[in-house]
């Protein structure tokens, strides 16, 4: 692993890295329930293990900056700063979701964020992270599209031409590859011929680095550090996250392609686990203050319980809007 | 036609009789294989192939990278090379990735090679919406697929064609696209005792009616038989057309049961402009215009992205009370003309 | 539209209509770019946008590698992004390899946004046979397309329509897709004089007759309008309408025609099963039925990839012949009923 | 350019080489012509300059091999061994020709040579090879497939998916890209950001090498060898054959997008000339001989012409025939 060595910590830099990895795992935990409880349908991908990922990519972000992600992209929404209660009501299908209940879980959008989605074909946001590149560059902004997708993306034509034509034009692209290990029940040497996923990348002429996930100031410095390349008008960069999944791939995923033990050693690693290690060894947080953000966390999901609950849905006679633009522009 | 395979006793699902019909195909002939995005070590992603792994290993049931273009296109080359392949292509929204190869290579080249080569392969694609799984995953394009020559398309509807149907499509040289709804996974019943083979020809009438014929397939057809339920304690008697293959479309069968009734109804999950209702509906008027006492009718998926909120995706789709209602709409006295 | 860009003096071809509306976009909209393969140096590989490179330098007239996925993707991202990118896919045939991006990303991310997002992309592609270029060249899919809601299907048949639909589409926020067919390239004629623009909403009448309405679009259209002439002598007056768009198609505007004569033939040069002339028989079988003194027909070409061959091909093509015995065959006395 | 020395050279190898390069070059001129005549239609492509590739491949492979070409494939069919008068008569869309006349040019096809064609989407053959290799391999064959195709298909999604899926699969595929530096107008550096494509395809751990394409024998070895490799066990192998195309895409190409020049002193060191000079140079080789054997390609060509002029079209009515399988298997 190549990355950069994280940043000197201070309490306050840590406990907020910790507090949006402590809401995301206590949003997608909540969100395992209410499914369980029929509250949320379709298909659930939770982000359980991955956290340090969206908390320590999107702290290095800027707000002018496009992102791009998958279907299990809760914590990317999260993180990006959609408000919790537009993220749980449009997993409640209600209309005071962030993409007014149409989407669901998989198509979280909030424009008004540069959050283009949700995009619950594999490899499908690549294309459109280089577009958005593309009108970046030409428009002259001093902003950058990052990308997120998994491991199995890697295996898909999309890929290649992405990372091919963010490369020759030089563009403001940040693929950021969630390794994870396995795309649903397909370990990554079952996908792929050579499975370093960052020398995959370099051999577009793409700078390429991979980075130890589960340290989230690792992600946080790294993306920091790529994004300043990019910025400075260096074109794209990639940067291969290793992580893993704690949970299932879905709902409806019975794991009979790993085994217990090997989930037990990878969430002893986890990034929570780890950065509070950390602050705790270094003197910068007490269990009180662990459990405080605990609670605040929950607290927080709580109220977005309610306030899906509470929200209205789209009246019937609006399904036909919005397949067309209303407004011309 | 699997001699070997123990005939299933009593109570089974639709999933189980796909699996039997893989694993059935899979003895059978050893040119079978199936392979496909996690059909081994996950089970299949609906669960359909779970156990074949085990039983046949995994050069016969192959877990594909994510490359649907590629293994779909590496399906129609095996088949070109001696194989008998079964490609699963986890649904029919990702097929759209491979649709260059199931169109210009797999429809063309026996035409195009003047008869030389035949393409017999399989692919098994779930399809369908209803399960809240948003615009990306619920799209029901069997009916869009049937506009290509060269392919053929068959939607087993029933356990018993969820078990048979696949053999008559390996039987064939062409490339037959099987379209299995997500909503039929679940269905539970018993095989027709005593069946052995089925046709990929035949429409069939899966409720005689007098009063008018409801046409559809797939999963649709369970709705349509729970509409005729509902109507026939109305008193009116709907027959129900189970089109099984929708190309090619078996034109016999259609207007024969058209020409009693001399009235119909097309329901279909497919977006309503360029359906294959509307295929029907006017192979209707070519051949059978003035036997109609109506004009004929479809019911089809409001043209909408089909969203994830549940009550608005229950909107989009046909049901078994819209259906009703479009019978009795067109069974009343007839307006204009 | 276009203030500044001078009126085209006399004749000229449609692809140089073409050309001019891309010029025109280019000089008037900074945010409008042209991207595809070999748009720029090679100058179109139908010599369309020959000169443009040089007009408007590599940043504007993007060539971009063998990637159509991603370059149409990419469209759609430069779309959300601010611009107003016209992304040519060389020709309908290429671009089954980005329908993934084109079904599932540019028709659907408005809606399942809850209408945040609008695509404003234009795609133009050169479609339709009769080159002899075989299966793999020769698709008219854009009856095809016109099946998915969140896209609008366009056909320029004119000169007036090339010249003026690009602005009319790259002014709407939803993709738009343009398709020019082969065989219009090097069609002759002058513009209308002081037209400024056209819309992207109305179906038109190109002659008008009282006996039948021929439906058509794009290339197939001037084969329509032949047959009318022809009929003409032989005292039938056919109407003949051009449908512009495919969708949202223009269903008041085909009522009305059929209304007046009672009887319709829709030529398409798409594949008959699942075409587009399926879905407006059916339109006016819903809409007319009782108005209607014959049943609506269609004339569409034969269910074969299409061959090299020159008399196969054309075999499979409609024609201006068939066309008018078509005509004459639902002009003659009606059988049956 | 890594590729193995040239094999000792006598003179019937070469004779024989240098003959089917004529016959191709031959054969290509006089579609020119014939095009200009308008017997032939349709988009034709042709391969002048690039006959070595065809020539010094075939002669590696046997007849139990299997071979996927692109729509540039006269030269692939002639040398695999399709009669000319079927090749001929096919861009004269007759009965007689080796597609029946419904492929033309782009979809030449020979079962009975193990000649699947003639593709006419750029990469639109890579995922047939693959499956044509799997088959090999399930079937165990001791054969390979050769799968043609050009520079602008690696920039494909498909060429992305195949190399990875007989690397990962250890197929027997031997890929092999005719490199001309040009797809249609479009010149390799501004279709790819790494333009060395054999280290492109070395990314996928598959055995790769470049060969200089304008020395037949050159191309004869390392196809060999590469084959050898493969039937070997050893799982996919790649060469990038290093080659230029003499005339315009097609016949519709202006070619605005090269100079004059650039083609002249490419056609200066051209496969004929280049092994033709060898033998005559190293004495295996009279001017008496060279012209004879194009004596002999132009009148094979002629015969062809008069075969493909005199025999029948298919009848009309068996346009809907084949589009569906007549034999039931
Ligand atoms: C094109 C496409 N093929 C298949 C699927 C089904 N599918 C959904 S997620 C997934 C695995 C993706 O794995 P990866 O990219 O590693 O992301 P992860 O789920 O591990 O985050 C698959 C196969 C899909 N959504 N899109
Ligand atoms: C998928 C696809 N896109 C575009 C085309 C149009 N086209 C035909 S040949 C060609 C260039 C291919 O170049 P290359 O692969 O280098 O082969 P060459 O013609 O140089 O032999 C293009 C763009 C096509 N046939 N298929
Ligand atoms: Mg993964
Ligand atoms: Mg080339």
């Amino acid at each position: 692993m190549n990355a950069p060595a994280a940043a000197l910590l201070t309490a306050g830099h840590g406990l907020e890295l910790l507090r949006e990895m402590l809401r995301i795992r206590a949003f997608e935990d909540r969100c395992y329930q209410l499914y369980g409880q029929m509250k949320i349908r379709g298909f659930l991908h939770l982000y359980n293990g991955e956290e340090a990922i969206a908390a320590g990519a999107m702290r290095a972000l800027r707000a002018e900056d496009a992102i791009v992600a998958t279907y299990r992209e809760h914590g990317h929404a999260l993180a990006r700063g959609i408000p919790m209660n537009a993220v749980m009501a449009e997993l409640f299908g209600k209309q005071t979701g962030c993409s007014g209940g149409r989407g669901g879980s998989m198509h979280l959008f909030d424009v008004s964020r540069k959050f283009y989605g949700g995009n619950a074909i594999v490899a499908g946001g690549l294309p459109i992270a280089v577009g958005l590149a593309l009108a970046q560059k030409l428009r002259g902004e001093m902003a950058l599209t990052a990308c997120f997708f998994g491991d199995g993306a890697v295996a898909e034509g999309e890929f290649h031409e992405s990372l091919n034509l963010a490369a020759l034009w030089k563009l403001p692209v940040l693929f950021l590859c969630e390794n994870n290990l396995y795309a649903m029940g397909t370990a990554l040497d079952r996908a792929q011929a050579e499975t370093d996923i960052s020398a995959r990348a370099a051999a577009y002429r793409i700078d390429a680095a991979a980075v130890d996930a589960m340290d989230v100031l690792a992600v946080e410095s790294a993306v920091a550090r790529a994004a300043q390349a990019v910025r400075g008008g260096g074109g794209a960069a990639f940067l291969e996250l290793r992580t893993y999944r704690f949970r299932a791939h879905s709902m409806f995923d019975p794991q009979l392609y790993r085994d217990r033990a090997e989930v037990e050693a990878w969430q002893k690693k986890g990034p929570i686990i780890t950065l509070t290690t950390r602050l705790k060894a270094q003197g910068l947080m007490s269990e009180e203050d662990y459990q405080r953000l605990e609670r605040e966390c929950n607290a927080e999901v709580d109220s977005a319980v309610q306030f899906a609950e509470r929200s209205p849905r789209e009246p019937l006679s609006d399904l036909e809007r919005y397949v067309y633009a209303e407004r011309r522009t | 036609m699997p001699n070997d395979a123990p005939e299933p006793a009593g109570t089974l699902t639709y999933r189980d009789a796909v699996r039997e019909a893989l694993g059935a195909a899979l003895r059978e002939d050893p040119r079978v294989f199936l392979m496909g995005e996690d059909v081994g070590r996950y089970g299949g992603s609906y669960a359909v192939s779970k156990g074949l792994l085990a039983a046949f290993g995994p050069e016969r049931i192959r877990d594909t990278p994510l490359c649907e273009s590629t293994f779909v296109g590496a399906g129609i080359g095996a088949a070109l090379g001696g194989m008998r392949p079964i490609v699963e292509v986890m649904t029919v929204n990702f097929s759209l990735l491979a649709l260059d190869q199931i169109v210009n290579n797999a429809a063309t080249l026996s035409h195009m090679s003047g008869g030389q080569i035949n393409v017999p392969l399989v692919i098994r694609l779930a399809t369908g919406a209803g399960r809240q799984l948003g615009a990306q995953h619920s799209h029901s394009l069997e009916g869009w697929y049937a506009h290509i020559p060269g392919l053929r398309i068959a939607v087993p509807a029933t356990l018993d064609d969820a078990r048979f149907m696949l053999a008559a499509a390996l039987a064939l040289p062409d490339p037959v696209l099987l379209f299995e709804h997500l909503n039929l996974y679940n269905m539970e019943g018993t095989l027709t005792e005593g069946l052995q083979r089925v046709d990929l020809e035949h429409a069939a009438v899966r409720r005689t009616g007098r009063d008018i014929t409801v046409i559809s397939y797939g999963w649709s057809l369970h709705k349509c038989l729970s509409a005729a339920a509902q109507l026939a304690k109305e008193g009116i008697e709907a027959e129900v057309l189970d089109l099984r293959t929708l190309r090619p479309l078996d034109d016999a069968a259609i207007m024969a049961s058209v020409r009693h009734t001399r009235r119909a109804l097309i329901v279909d999950e497919g977006w309503r402009s360029g359906s294959l209702a509307a295929e029907i509906a006017t192979r209707i008027v070519e051949q059978a215009f003035y036997e109609l006492d109506a004009p004929v009718a479809r019911l089809c998926s409001a043209e909408v992205p089909i969203p994830y909120a549940k009550h608005l995706e229950d909107a989009a789709l046909p049901s078994p009370q819209r259906i009703a209602a479009a019978v009795r709409a067109l069974l009343a006295p007839a307006g204009g003309g």
